[in-house]
């Protein structure tokens, strides 16, 4: 056999650190140290337990020190809605709705986390996966269908939104969201962009290619990578014999590997990757742990790649069961507070099932706007052509 | 002699290529266990093992640029690049390496690459799904490209490419993927080469050409015309690269007429280039000047709009009264 | 107004637009302290600064999607690719990003990227450095894709490029880097739009379409001509995409015959588009089929064979006397 | 500033172990420790010293206890050699011989350290100044010159020499190699494959994809990056923050720093490394550090971006002196020896500049050869017409 599938899943343990500090080998420790954070290598850094113990950690306490009871609480909210709203979207593509939809299922934390870590000054660039990242930017319900509805190529105003139109080429965005960063230097401001991508991404060239430019020009950029363990089919283990984490720092770029399935610790590390881009200390990047429990798309059938077992692991890792638990515990969790979140993610559910049924196809001569900034002469013709051809069966057809 | 879907024809070409020749080896993303997004690599790799067809990393720059190394090395890769849109990519390596390798070396290195990708819109998909991008390759010299229209083409041509010892870009038309056919998978696939036009439906007063997933619209114009008393030949082109200009010119040699139909858009497409061929060859028996109905000079539109993009029947026929001389859409339009 | 070659020519029009417009920056590789392997950047570095005229990592992907991040922020990124055969790797920014972000967003955001390409043979260089790859991007919607060919356009044109909210892959003709002319740096750049062809050359008999380096040699051709009593009217593109046929159309409408040249391959090539768009304009203007002289369908050969390779003046000839019906080198030919 | 320019410099000292050891950060320390070497971060291994002492090195020295005496007198034979077929192509070039050279002068241990540490069965994917290592594989002197003088895109059959035409496209051939190297496991033989790339290609996103591809197919082939520490005028800091060696362990690729002026440190690491590569333990990376002493090809003009003084530093840790010194302590260079190997370097460059003049421009219609592997009609007919139209002038033309 060409290569050992088996061999090759133990560089991509999420255990956390204590549970895996003794099993590396010496080869891997050697290799796998990241940047800023002498811990173990490859160990997830981790504030939430998934029985929702909270966890005290050094490095990453501080950077959530303001996130009391009543904002985990609000980042509980959050996750709630999304998880909503991704169901209430897969039913809108089952029935017939939309044309695809690529499901968040397991990410809320990952996404929310990050998300809510944001300034409304900074950037985002994403890929296709990252609707929650969309909410916390503010985008309205309907405009989060049209291009899964595919009456738009964009769902919203990237510069109103702070938030360009995702990236369907895989890992083309990541040199955006440098480029981005590079600019932000020279306008001397302190804003940051944040690239979002996935485990499979990781092996692009664009990707690598981001990195290099990122950590030569010092730009102010996160490389959030969402390692879901999956791309469509194939497993992570697959796209790297290392944990993703520890590709950035023979780029001269320090690494995070977090648990993305804990909000808090996914926040703490953001907030710090930002705080070190608006230092002017550069470029980090943050593998954030996690998993995709649904398909990859409406489209895909995952019963012919996915282990039932890992799936169910997984479940048991879920993100927003954790901080349920621990706001219980807590008491800022009471029947009367869930029940008006779960209303609230009712009612924008219900908003965004509106909205998108209430989107209706573009004009025909729409299909000629905005190719360039001003119309070409021989768009105009092509335009006007296809009018005098659609002019035809107005007239009661050909 | 079986019925069979498009993709099932493939899916059967390639088995075929894999028990023929223990030298052939697919690569591709999600083409193991999961059988390719649209399922033409189905149980491939349970039946050839991991090593002869292989899920690679999500690089394309890497998997062809790994296809020609495997090639110095003897073996004949088949690359399954996932949709057309995420070809680009690899561009570089299929333009500066795959084409030129054997005019490089002076013929010393050959380049049995096959690089498969569905293409075409009309699926209803997002951005980057539906692209047709056949002329950036058929412009490039040291490449053959080819496309198909049939399950019995799609069978034959796809063992023809992998035999080729020449790199070959293979477009499937992916919204024709389930419609079915007879496959005569014994048909001995040299008795019609793939860089051989095939003439489809014989006519005298037009001649259409036609290619990959417009073929069945060009079947059906033809149909539709002949209700009007319009007799329309229609070519299949299958071969962009080389072009087989010489069915071409014969049909309009006879028709005097020429319309060409493809779904890229039409700035420096393939119908310009057949439009210009047949000009320079025929000339004086043209009764009009060769007609184009192509997607326009726009991006890939969203998918409700791609009906407004698509050349379809009606806009087919439209072109074929523009060169009948009959009333059409340009009638009385005024630049 | 003073005399400049045509490197020369752009490095003032590059120093123009960083004077005037702060957003304007420069990237690429090796254009900074050594002012680029043609120093069309020379001393700009130097006078501009590091961080508006930036050397890059090589990585030409990189190059193009980090400009596309930086005109997200309000930046006009100038971009150098060292040589035409290295804008491929490139590719998939190019045609996935740059060119359809401004539709995909429906105008909210603009590309406003000028990619400056030296391109074209002719300089006896080792492979990948004498490439014509325009047909690409002209079949690309989304891009204007312009050429320039002489020092005074060769100014204005990159100005205008620079100022244009739309993604520009400018062609410079490198061959031609040395030759020199007037150039009048205050001539309003408004006045004659990039995306307008130039008659050059009056003429009555034929009409000669050229761009870029060849525009010299079809200039050549039209004189030479003149002795033979034929006269040629040369049109300069300019622009290929989008491109002006409604003045190469008038031109065509008094002369009746159409040449166009240019080095790339002829399948698939911009000739082929204005071959194809004229004939559906003017067909019965047309006294004979337009005639292509390009680049051969083959990559591009080693230095001692360009000569074989590229269109020049005697091969121009030899299509002007096929159009005109007098003798010429397929006289007697069979195929 | 939008980067320093300065502070970059550090990460890409050449200094060797014990140099070095103090000097790094301890986050330097953190990040740069590379794969099978536990050794000071950064650090170059070197087993001749400048001044032509060895030095004993417990890793490296079993890879190369063969090399006796009369082995490194025939290495240093091999410099010699290409020293001088180098500056004959360079004053071929200034001739007018040859359309362009680009020089290795500086460059010659690490090319033949490394392609005679190759076995026949081998396959080398190289770049475009990678003479010397055409010189170990047996290219002829006339084959040499073909690419360069512009009589032919190729000098040489691949197959029979054993290795690829030069890769002209930065960083393309790296992944040529990793294809090639899976074949030869598909095969079942022991056989490697070696790319050529210089540092700039790092850069480029085909290498970072090489190295993806080769951890995840474990396949047999050494990335040897040359770094002369320029990319035409772009000094390796611009291109990476970290010492290239580090790059590779994040990829789950183990690397080594090699003293690329020292013949036998690069032949011990290559060996090594090809042990590794035939024991199907996978890729490895090596950085030799070197420096390219002359202009980026013979169209170059250094002077615009090169310190003379840095120069002189490295013309002081020259590859060929070191052997020298090293041999005539040892007495194995005897001045009668030295003569020999200097008449044998010109009797090779006279039979480089023989058959370099005596290339001829190829027959204008072989221009349409082998553009396919039978002709197609439609180039049968391009190559009839232009034959016709030849045929005009040979009547006495137009
Ligand atoms: C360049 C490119 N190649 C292929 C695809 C097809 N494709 C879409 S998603 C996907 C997998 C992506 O996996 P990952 O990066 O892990 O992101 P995830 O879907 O898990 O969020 C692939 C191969 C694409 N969109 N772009
Ligand atoms: C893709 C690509 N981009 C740009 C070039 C132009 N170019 C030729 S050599 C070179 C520098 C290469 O530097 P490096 O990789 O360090 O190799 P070295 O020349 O030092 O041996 C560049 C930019 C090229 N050949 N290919
Ligand atoms: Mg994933
Ligand atoms: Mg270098």
């Amino acid at each position: 056999m060409l290569r050992s599938e088996i061999s090759r899943t133990s560089a991509h343990d999420d255990r956390t650190d204590d549970a895996q500090a003794g099993e590396l080998d010496p080869a891997d420790r050697r290799a796998g140290v990241t940047g800023p954070h002498p811990r173990t290598p490859g160990a997830v850094l981790q504030l939430i337990t998934p029985d929702g113990a909270r966890r005290p950690d050094a490095d990453l306490d501080p950077w959530v020190a303001d996130v009391d009871d009543e904002r985990l609480a609000a980042l509980y909210e959050d996750m709630v809605v999304v998880r909503r709203l991704d169901i209430e979207a897969v039913a809108l593509q089952r029935q017939g709705q939309l044309g695809l939809w690529p499901p968040l299922l397991g990410q809320e934390a990952a996404q929310i986390g990050s998300g809510r870590a944001l300034r409304r000054d900074d950037f985002v660039f994403s890929s296709y996966r990252e609707s929650a990242v969309a909410y916390t930017r503010g985008v309205t319900m309907t405009d989060l269908m049209r291009v899964w509805r595919g009456t738009a190529q964009a769902g919203w105003d990237p510069r109103s939104i702070g938030m360009a139109t995702p990236s369907i080429v895989i890992g083309a965005q990541t040199l955006h969201a440098t480029g981005y960063a590079m600019g932000c230097v020279m306008d001397g401001v302190d804003s940051a962009a944040i690239a979002y991508f996935g485990d499979g991404a990781t092996s692009q060239g664009d990707v690598n290619e981001a990195l290099v430019f990122a950590a030569s020009f010092a730009a102010p950029v996160i490389f959030f990578c969402q390692n879901n363990q999956w791309a469509i089919s194939e497993p992570v283990g697959l796209q790297a014999m290392r944990p993703l984490a520890d590709r950035a720092p023979g780029f001269g770029i320090p690494s995070l590997r977090v648990d993305g399935n804990d909000v808090l610790a996914v926040m703490a590390a953001t907030r710090q990757a930002l705080d070190r881009a608006r230092r002017g200390a550069g470029p980090t990047f943050i593998e954030a742990v996690t998993y995709r429990r649904g398909p990859h798309t409406t489209s895909d059938d995952p019963s012919r790649y996915v282990d039932p077992a890992v799936q169910q692991a997984w479940e048991a890792k879920d993100p927003i069961l954790r901080v349920e638990r621990l706001l219980e515990r807590s008491g800022h969790l009471t029947e009367e507070r869930a029940t008006a979140v779960r209303s609230r993610a009712d009612a924008l559910a219900a908003e965004m099932r509106r909205g998108c049924t209430g989107l209706d196809a573009p004009p025909p001569l729409s299909v000629f706007d905005h190719v360039y900034t001003s119309p070409t002469t021989w768009l105009v013709r092509q335009r006007s052509q296809y009018a005098a051809y659609l002019a035809m069966f107005e007239g009661g057809g050909r | 002699m079986s019925e069979r879907t498009l993709a099932a024809a493939l899916n059967a070409g390639l088995r075929r290529a894999l028990e023929h020749d223990p030298k052939v080896v697919l690569m591709g993303e999600d083409i193991g266990r999961l059988g390719g997004v649209f399922r033409v690599t189905d149980g491939l790799q349970r039946d050839f093992g991991t090593e002869r067809v292989m899920d690679t990393p999500l690089a394309e720059s890497a998997i062809l640029g790994t296809a020609v190394g495997l090639a110095y090395r003897g073996y004949r890769p088949v690359v399954e690049i996932q949709f057309d849109g995420f070809i680009y990519p690899a561009f570089d390596q299929i333009v500066a390496q795959v084409a030129k390798l054997h005019y490089r070396t002076q013929g010393a290195v050959t380049m049995p690459i096959t690089v498969r990708v569905p293409y075409g819109g009309g699926i209803g998909a997002v951005e980057h799904h539906s692209e047709s991008p056949e002329a950036y390759f058929a412009h490039t010299a040291g490449l053959r490209v080819v496309t198909c229209s049939n399950p019995q083409d799609a069978h034959t041509m796809l063992r023809q490419a992998i035999a080729c010892d020449d790199p070959v870009i293979f477009f499937e038309p992916k919204r024709r993927y389930w419609v079915k056919g007879e496959v005569d998978e014994t048909l001995d696939a040299s008795t019609f080469p793939m860089d051989r036009a095939r003439v489809v439906v014989p006519g005298d007063d037009v001649t259409l050409v036609a290619y990959g997933p417009l073929v069945t619209t060009a079947r059906d114009a033809a149909l539709a015309a002949q209700d009007d008393g319009i007799s329309i030949e229609v070519v299949d082109l299958r071969s962009l690269a080389p072009l087989d200009l010489e069915t071409v010119e014969s049909s309009v040699r006879r028709t005097g007429r020429l319309v060409v139909t493809h779904e890229a858009s039409q700035h420096a497409g393939l119908g310009a280039e057949i439009a210009a061929s047949i000009t320079e060859r025929c000339f004086h028996h043209l009764e009009a000047a060769p007609a184009r109905v192509t997607g326009f000079d726009v991006p890939y539109p969203p998918a409700k709009l791609e009906e407004h993009f698509l050349p379809d029947l009606d806009r087919i026929l439209d072109a074929v009264d523009r060169v009948l001389g009959r009333r059409n859409s340009l009638t009385g339009w005024k630049a």
